[in-house]
């Protein structure tokens, strides 16, 4: 299997405070991964910056074995990466076309963005719905579904997603986790996802890493993970 | 929130707000207020009134204006810092000097009230007027706030002018009287003012005030009170999961802001002996956030500093005739674009290290989004 | 044009108030309080040159400027027996009060004893005591009473102040033009609110009748229409534009025709022709104002080389200036008339009562009527008011043409 | 009342576009520009110079087509460019630089602040303290002549309006409206709604904050430029000091209709436009003041204003 990201110890500091110490974390073609940890594990920070909006402090990150630290976001997503941020991020006063249409931003022809706009309808229906509305007056599993889809009309290789169950109702969580695993199968891409919700984060993910306090603690498969005691232990704070 | 249970001595950096917050709370109180507090009295009211009076006579007055003008201005810029402190930009202190300055006049030429008790019954009006107002638009954040303190200056203006039986409407009230002597057992404790010596008498009550000022923002920023309105500074939603009532929590500041306005207007009545409706206007507010700006929101001197600063470049560049706005505003450029902080954000240390940091390989660049900022 | 000349002029003008900043920063302190040379005589102005309000002082300051290079260059002025080269110390206010003061002291600071200004009233009242203690005559631009009234000592009018011109002209409206109904508009401002209660009681003792006096504009406003719509429903004779600044002129004379309105408009202020011209065209045609010296019947050869001059200085005249030139030449013949008043201004006061010179800016300037003196009796009990024609013009097509000429005394 | 609804019509479609700059730029960076008067006087002042004086070579009719002089029209465009190209300096040179160096976003209100400065002593300087002003575009005026319209209906009052008014109105009301169609069906105006909206997002969604920061800047400056040109023409002239006082009215309206709301701002601007006009036909002396007391009692009472987004 070939890496399609790969991080070598990362290091990445708030001010004066570290968030990341060495962190390396791996992310194959076509595989799902999942970050969990406790709040303030570090887990988003890895996600920021990933897609350069935190410019890291030593270490390296490699996308498609090409060097990517130090690029704007903007590239980022030209190259293929895309994220769907913490707090779903919604364009409030944008209407739900007008959101998924900036996630094909760097997009310039029109016959494959509007290939695209019709697959992710198709996913989400809901949002053919609410097509014409005002996206800061949706609900949060709609909206949550929104940025999703509006991540996939960048085309990405790779998804990061950023707490997808946060602030969602826990009947939609279980679609939003199903759509997960179906993006993942069906449009081929990777897929990399921080969670808090391990359970949910664990039963869709083939590989997990969990962070305590800036580093990674713990990584191995999800299926063996399920049943580790010592995950539970983490997220209750206490050390290995 | 219904977020993932988490053990709160877990140390991580995202709770850093929480543990800093606790921190300050708890911090312990600084080791040298009084050291500075004696040099500064010492400086203020033996070397510089030594300085000016081997000055020629003529000149002395000036002198001592200006002097007595920097007090004053940086006492009301001292309540705008504060209600910076608390998160909110404050350009509306032009209208609370105004209060003061009329509530102390009127008091004096309709109630026949000595001047000496004027000064802190304009700074108590002003805590009531900022009661009233700081209620409601205390709730607004940012730009808001700063927005409707704009308005207020101007609001206060035309208070004055359209309501001519209690502020003399447009004409003013120019027949102030100079305060006069309080005896107490037979000692003079204050002397008369008298039109030949009140520019000096006027210096050493505006210090007097001011030093008291700074006294006072520094027990209050290192109390209980002033930690906790850091932590508001940092993050609202935070401190009010503290328990901590936060309502009356911005309006102390806030009040406190005002009564700071209040006195600095009354001080200005009597060092002008008049007032008028254009005695503190929309300029004079923005001027003094400017001044907090200039000297730092970082450090409680900032607003004297930028007092300072700003009052005595702008009076220096008199000597650039026409072009004294014209150079203002390129030297204020270039000092925002050099310390972007504020004077008080410089640190010799970080100096020494910039200066090493150009001399040897070049920083970094920095990152393309502030990270500071909401969206 | 000479924009790009005035770009150039201002460059150069840059470039030298640096090495003059640079200069005097070099030099420390000690230096730069160091004697100035002793032929020269300072006169202060202390107004506003910037800001909103920048062009009620700018004029006062350019005509002062003006006249000193002038007299500089024909060799100065002799003062008991002395040559003295003129030099305008000026100081920019901001219309602050408390920067005014600043500026006062300034000039106590400097040993000048002679000051144009403040532009504003309540610049002019915060600079009294300090002018009063410290020995400054001051000439305030500013129409408030109680500033030349006894006890008030030192401040002298320098011009005509509208509860003078106003009834003259009300009442000569009356008579040659049967008015009888006046609309007053007034911005939310100290001078232009006193002005208006003034010009409501010359309006009461000429007889008119007042149909509407409680509009006020914002001094941002730009579009009058609101302002004027129910000022000219009221149907008045004439609308008396209280205070207002040559800015704001043509644009309320402008809205005011287009809403309809056939009436006079009154200003007490001064204005400038080319800005009427440019701004409101043929509907200002009619508009009354207070003028100075240069409307054609009065102004002397000297005031046409001094509008020359100016223009040549400056790049344009402005007009306002007329009302403001005098002020100046009062100092300097008051001085010659009697050369103690150069260190002591209670000399200066008592030469007021007695002195009397010829006016070289109009003509006729040596009959007795036309002589420079100070007048103010009836308005203020004492002399604080330097003499000047009280021109009324009218604006016709351009030009300001004299509509009849009155005196205050 | 026919011609306080028109008066407080035309001041509000200038108000309001008066403050869709200043709502755009506030919006994308978060920035109060102080400055934002200054560079509407400014815009007036470069259309007056081109309308009096050409370019100071072209002949004075040059630009006449079937007897229409379109000279106007032009150096409108001009001075928007100008502007454009001043307000992308400002935002690179100056503004980047705070913004990323200071640590709060409040410290570029002294910068813009000293930018305000530095325009208003320089346009003083070089255009000196006089109004400057420009014929009417046309001539001709609809009047009734102090005879009310309907005679019947009891409010009913004259009306008078001058062609070039109706003209400069709609032409205000194009700028408006290819302005909002701009933002909404361009390629910049989406980024830079979605910049406005959610930085980081837009910036996740790949839009180059820098380059459409700038753009922002530039397209809001040229903005208060072409108002004001076409204030000079609507208002009988500019003057080089008033920049100042127009920015401040210009805060009051995109605060009555949320800041960094273009909607907002619209509405904003012709609220107060209509408030001032109704107000000073009934209100007298008190107009200013009510206005202002009725915009802090809305404000304390609905603190994001008409439409905007909560707590900035």
């Amino acid at each position: 299997m070939t890496k399609i990201l790969d991080l070598q110890n990362i290091e990445l500091y708030y001010d004066h405070v570290y968030a990341l110490r060495g962190v390396s974390i791996e992310v194959n073609e076509g595989e799902t991964v999942a970050l969990i940890g406790a709040n303030g594990a570090g887990k988003s920070s890895i996600l920021r910056a990933i897609t350069g909006l935190r410019r890291i402090k030593s270490g390296q990150i490699e996308y498609k074995g090409e060097k990517i630290n130090g690029l704007p976001p903007e590239r980022l997503v030209e190259m293929g990466i895309a994220m769907v941020p913490e707090g779903r991020r919604v364009f409030p006063f944008m209407t739900v076309r007008d959101n998924l249409m900036m996630g094909a931003f760097t997009r310039h022809n029109k016959a494959e963005i509007t290939q695209t706009l019709e697959m992710v309808l198709a996913r989400f229906p809901r949002l053919k719905e609410r097509y014409h509305q005002a996206a800061g007056t949706m609900s949060g599993g709609e909206q949550q579904m929104m940025v999703i889809g509006r991540a996939l009309m960048a085309k990405p290789k790779l998804l990061l997603l950023d707490e997808p169950s946060l602030g969602v109702a826990p009947k939609l969580v279980q679609d939003i986790a199903r759509s997960i695993v179906a993006i993942n199968r069906d449009e081929k891409v990777s897929v990399l996802l921080v969670e808090q919700n391990s359970r949910m984060a664990l039963s869709i993910s083939e590989r997990a890493y969990v962070l305590a306090t800036g580093s990674v603690a713990l990584a191995g498969k999800s299926k063996e993970m399920r049943d580790d005691a010592r995950v539970q232990q983490l997220y209750l704070g206490g050390e290995l | 929130m219904e977020r993932f249970p988490s053990n709160p001595n877990l140390p991580s950096p995202q709770r850093g707000n929480l543990s800093n917050l606790s921190r300050f709370v708890q911090e312990s109180r600084p080791t040298w207020p009084w050291l500075g507090t004696v040099f500064a009295l010492i400086l203020l009211f033996f070397v510089i009134p030594d300085f000016i009076a081997s000055m020629r006579p003529e000149k002395q007055g000036l002198i001592y204006y200006q002097f007595t003008q920097i007090a004053l201005l940086s006492i009301a810029a001292a309540g705008v810092w504060l209600t910076f402190y608390i998160g909110r930009i404050n350009i509306g202190q032009g209208a609370l000097c105004l209060v003061g300055a009329y509530v102390s006049a009127i008091v004096q030429v309709k109630l026949d009230v000595s001047y000496w008790l004027t000064i802190p019954l304009a700074g108590i009006f002003c805590v009531l007027v900022g009661i009233v107002i700081g209620w409601p638009i205390l709730r607004l954040r940012g730009v808001y706030f700063a927005m409707i303190t704009l308005i207020l200056t101007e609001v206060a203006k035309l208070v004055v002018l359209n309501f001519p039986i209690v502020t003399n409407g447009a004409r003013g009230i120019t027949n102030i009287p100079l305060p006069e002597a309080v005896t107490l057992f037979g000692f003079t404790i204050l002397p008369e003012f008298t039109a030949d010596n009140n520019r000096m008498y006027f210096y050493f009550l505006s210090m007097f005030v001011m030093v008291l000022t700074f006294i006072a923002l520094f027990r209050l920023v290192h109390s209980r009170i002033g930690r906790l309105c850091k932590s508001l500074q940092q993050n609202e939603e935070l401190a009010s999961s503290l328990g901590v009532n936060l309502v009356l929590l911005r309006l102390i500041p806030f009040c406190i802001s005002c009564f700071m306005g209040g006195v600095a207007g009354a001080l200005a009545a009597g060092v002008q002996h008049n007032v008028g409706p254009s005695i503190f206007t929309v300029q004079d507010s923005v001027n003094y956030m400017l001044y907090c700006f200039m000297g730092g929101l970082g450090n409680l001197f900032g607003p004297l500093v930028g007092t300072v600063i700003l009052r005595m470049g702008w009076n220096y560049l008199t000597a650039a005739g026409d072009y004294q706005l014209l150079f203002y505003a390129i030297a204020l450029i270039i000092l925002m674009l050099i310390i972007p902080n504020g004077v008080m954000s410089l640190s010799p240390v970080r100096i020494y290290q910039r200066v090493v940091g150009w001399l040897g390989n070049r920083r970094p660049t920095l990152n393309t989004v502030p990270h500071n900022r909401k969206s | 044009m000479s924009l790009s000349k005035n770009i150039l002029r201002h460059m150069t003008g840059v470039a030298g108030a640096t090495a003059l900043i640079l200069a005097t920063s070099s030099l420390t302190g000690t230096l730069t309080t160091t004697a100035r040379a002793a032929d020269e005589l300072h006169i202060g102005f202390v107004g506003v040159t910037s800001g909103p309000a920048a062009a009620w002082g700018t004029s006062n300051k350019r005509s002062m400027e003006t006249r000193a290079d002038w007299l500089n260059e024909t060799g100065g002025v002799e003062i008991g027996g002395k040559k003295y080269k003129i030099v305008i110390d000026s100081f920019d206010d901001q219309k602050d009060p408390k920067l005014a003061i600043e500026g006062i002291n300034q000039m106590i600071s400097k040993g000048v004893h002679y000051v144009v200004g403040p532009n504003t009233d309540d610049g002019a009242s915060a600079v009294r005591p300090d002018a009063e203690a410290k020995g400054v005559i001051y000439f305030p631009y500013a129409f408030p009473k109680e500033l030349y009234t006894k006890p008030a000592k030192n401040a002298v009018l320098g011009m005509i102040a509208n509860y003078q011109s106003g009834p003259a002209i009300f009442k000569w409206l009356k008579d040659n033009e049967k008015l009888q109904t006046l609309a007053m508009i007034a911005a939310n401002e100290s001078d232009a609110l006193s002005q208006r209660d003034g010009g409501m009681a010359a309006a009461k003792a000429a007889g008119l009748k007042v149909v509407s006096g409680t509009v006020t504009y914002q001094s941002d406003t730009t579009d009058f229409a609101p302002i004027l719509t129910p000022v000219i429903k009221s149907k008045p004779g004439a609308i008396y534009l209280a205070g207002v600044s040559p800015a704001h002129a043509p644009r309320i004379i402008k809205v005011g025709r287009e809403l309809g309105f056939k009436g006079r408009f009154i200003a007490t202020t001064g204005m400038d022709a080319k800005v009427l011209k440019e701004g409101a065209g043929d509907a200002a045609n009619g508009f009354i104002s207070v003028g100075g010296a240069s409307t054609p019947e009065l102004a002397s050869p000297m005031m046409k080389e001094f509008v020359t001059r100016y223009t040549k200085k400056f790049g344009e005249y402005n007009d306002e200036s007329n009302t403001k030139v005098y002020a100046l030449d009062y100092i300097l013949e008051t001085l010659k008339a009697n050369p103690k008043a150069m260190k002591d201004v209670n000399e200066f006061k008592k030469t007021i009562d007695s002195f009397s010179a010829n006016n070289p800016f109009v003509n006729g300037g040596d009959k007795p009527n036309m002589k420079m003196r100070y007048v103010g009796m009836s308005s203020f009990g004492q002399k604080r008011q330097i003499f000047v024609p009280m021109v009324i013009n009218e604006y016709r097509d351009g030009d300001f043409k004299t509509l009849f000429v009155g005196q205050a005394d | 009342m026919e011609q306080v609804v028109v008066n407080g019509l035309f001041s509000g479609a200038q108000y309001s576009l008066i403050a869709l700059g200043l709502t755009l730029i506030f919006g994308l960076m978060n920035v109060l520009n102080f400055a934002h008067g200054q560079m509407y006087v400014l815009g007036g002042l470069v259309t007056y110079t081109i309308v009096t004086f050409g370019f100071g070579f072209i002949p004075p009719d040059a630009f006449t087509i079937f007897g229409i002089d379109f000279i106007f029209p032009i150096a409108l465009i001009c001075a928007g460019m100008v502007l454009a190209i001043l307000g992308a300096l400002f935002e690179k040179l100056l503004f980047r630089t705070v913004i990323r160096r200071s640590k709060r976003d409040e410290s570029t209100m002294l910068l813009a602040a000293a930018t305000a400065f530095l325009l208003d002593a320089s346009l003083l300087l070089i255009f000196g303290e006089k109004l400057h002003s420009v014929p009417d575009l046309v001539d001709g005026i609809i009047s009734t002549d102090l005879e009310p319209v309907f005679p019947a209906i009891p409010f009913s009052d004259s009306f008078n309006l001058p062609y070039y008014k109706l003209l400069l109105g709609v032409i205000a009301f194009v700028m408006i409206l290819l302005f909002v169609a701009g933002m909404r069906f361009t390629r910049p105006g989406r980024a830079m709604r979605a910049l406005a909206q959610d930085r980081m997002a837009a910036q996740l969604m790949g839009v180059n904050v820098g380059r459409y920061t700038m753009i922002g800047f530039a397209v809001g400056a040229m903005l208060a430029g072409m108002t004001g040109g076409l204030l000079l023409a609507a208002s009988g002239g500019i003057q080089a000091t008033e920049g100042g006082a127009k920015s401040i009215l210009a805060f009051e309206m995109i605060m009555l209709g949320g800041a960094g709301v273009t909607g907002g701002a619209i509405a904003g601007g012709f609220i107060l436009g209509m408030m001032q006009s109704v107000g000073h036909s009934f209100l007298g002396n008190f107009t200013d003041l009510v206005i202002f007391a009725a915009l802090v009692v809305f404000l304390s009472i609905r603190p994001q204003g008409l439409m905007g987004k909560p707590w900035g």
